[in-house]
């Protein structure tokens, strides 16, 4: 019946209720049991597959604990950061909590929009206060997210930048 | 010359025979009439599931056991002929195509009456290759479609599975590594000297015009002596705090929280009105 | 592994190549055994499923021994094709790539703009390209969809035509 119950599922691209399965069962002396193979399905699963109750009845999705496996399948390949994101992400870090005109002055640039909401998105940094200063800008700061990345135990942790002389000669390097 | 008014290309019927020659097996059906039989109420019938006079001629030839290859054109040209009048007769609705193969029939026949030139090239001669080649490529047609007809198909023969949803999904993070971040921050660090921070500027000597109004009124009253207007403005400040410190004197002289007094240099000095250090 | 194959079939609507595959596992420790686990699949399907080789790729169906219950569900049977339809699609598929003017000239008869449309509707024909002759009239070739309707592997899997009986049979069928 398991069996005979999954291959319905899989074979159909909508819910169906149970209603809709017992007029497919009833009356066929072979499928007696169904119900409570919907009932154990419900319950366990079958595979990579949980049988979930939506609005319309019940449908089979992939467990979430494919996510990871089916993503690399259906979502398209990271892209990487542009230099201004970096850039803004790193001044984040190093000087959290900055404000965003802050951070434009570490740039030297304005920082658009998207960037702050792209690595806001990504779930890498967010705002925890406000400054007390005229206008009360928000103070960004880098998220347990982020530090999970780059797999930081503390903000503390993040790599010491060397004194600039010794960055001017690795920059002549 | 095209005897026929269907579109043609002539290339690929000729390049599909040659590269692929069918071979015509006439087995027809032992429990089928002979000859020109049609049952009355089947003709129309016969006639509607025909796609074209191409198809009428070959399910001749075929309930004939007639070859192909060698088609016994004057036969042919008579059933047809009968197919056509009894359709006609009965007042059935045929395409013009019918009639065009008709006369293209006949004009075969008439050919062959004629007499071969000893040295000519067969198949340029023969007017009846070119029938037979258009009839392999039906039949062939027939066949290939008669073998799509015994594959599975999806949803008759079997049910492809449909795919299982998934939980929403999100992007993978970017390639970005932890050196990459601080690359980018040495990179700014390492980067021409800017102006100071905004940080700075917020304890720079810059205030409101407000706040140097209550900061100069409680000097002044603290010390309730007259002031020189250096003394009230900010020392080694830039133009901008200078500027701030003067409109903050002359808006409060305005408001007459402040007064001017004359001093026995012939000069003024900036005092709080006596009224007002009393009331304090 | 199997269950990781199982998730990425059973979450994808085209058949998936090995190709496609091994650019999702390689590189992934985790995943070293796949192309095992794929061949042990096709051997053995897993549970009412049946993994078969389509259109270049692989894909799961329902195993034909639920088909009975499987029609249960789906009452109406997809409407048979019309056979100047089927005979189109017969010459675009043994032919391809082919004009229209020339299918006209195969079958003997002209080529209805309908059934064109009806068989692009089904996602089975599409235009490659043109003939580099007066008016270039597009050429039709059949899609990765033709392939997965008639559960073939490749273009060179369509059967073979040996002697016209069949032909034959048809017609007076």
């Amino acid at each position: 019946m398991r069996e005979a119950l999954l291959a319905l599922f899989l074979s159909s691209a909508e819910p169906l209720t149970r209603a809709r399965l017992a007029g497919i069962f009833d009356g066929d002396p072979g499928c007696a049991g169904w119900e409570a193979a919907l009932d154990m399905l419900l319950a366990t699963g079958e595979g990579p597959l949980q049988l979930v109750c939506v609005a319309g009845g019940y449908r089979l999705q992939i467990h979430p604990r494919h996510n990871a496996l089916v993503a690399r399948l259906h979502v398209e390949p990271p892209r990487p950061l542009s230099r201004a994101t970096l850039e803004t992400l790193a001044v984040i870090a190093y000087q959290q909590p900055v404000t965003r005109p802050e951070i434009e002055h570490w740039r030297g640039v304005a920082v658009s929009v998207q960037i702050m909401q792209q690595l806001q998105e990504r779930g890498w940094i967010t705002i925890s206060g406000h400054r007390d200063t005229p206008g009360r800008p928000a103070l960004w700061v880098t998220t347990p997210g982020f530090l999970e990345h780059f797999s930081l135990p503390s903000r503390a942790a993040l790599p010491e930048i060397v004194t600039m002389e010794e960055g001017q000669t690795d920059m002549q390097a | 010359m095209q005897p026929w008014g269907w579109p043609m290309s002539g290339t690929t019927a000729e390049s599909g025979a040659s590269a692929a020659p069918v071979r015509v097996h006439v087995q027809a059906r032992a429990d089928l009439p002979d000859g020109l039989f049609v049952p009355p109420d089947a003709l129309e019938l016969l006639l509607e599931s025909f796609s074209g006079p191409l198809e009428l001629l070959l399910w001749l030839i075929r309930r004939n056991r007639m070859d192909i290859r060698d088609i016994p054109v004057a036969e042919v040209t008579r059933q047809y002929l009968h197919y056509l009048h009894e359709a006609r007769r009965r007042n059935l609705e045929l395409a013009a195509e019918y009639l065009v193969m008709a006369a293209w029939l006949a004009e075969i026949k008439a050919r062959m009456l004629l007499p071969v030139p000893p040295a000519g090239d067969d198949t340029d001669f023969d007017p009846r290759l070119e029938l037979a080649r258009r009839l392999e490529a039906l039949a062939m047609v027939q066949g290939q479609a008669a073998a799509l007809r015994t594959l599975s198909q999806a949803g008759r023969d079997f049910w492809p599975v449909c795919p299982a949803l998934h939980p929403d999904l999100f992007p993978a993070p970017p390639p970005v590594s932890l050196a990459d971040l601080a690359n980018a921050w040495r990179a700014l660090l390492l980067r021409p000297p800017r102006r100071l921070p905004p940080a700075h500027t917020l304890v720079h000597p810059h205030m409101g015009l407000r706040q140097r109004m209550v900061e100069m009124l409680l000097l002044c009253r603290r010390e309730p002596r007259p002031w020189y207007l250096n003394e009230l403005l900010p020392l080694r400040a830039d133009r901008l705090a200078v500027a701030v410190s003067l409109l903050a004197v002359l808006e409060l002289l305005r408001q007459r929280a402040l007064a001017l007094v004359g001093n026995e240099d012939g000069g003024w000095q900036i005092v709080v009105p006596a009224a007002q250090v009393f009331g304090s």
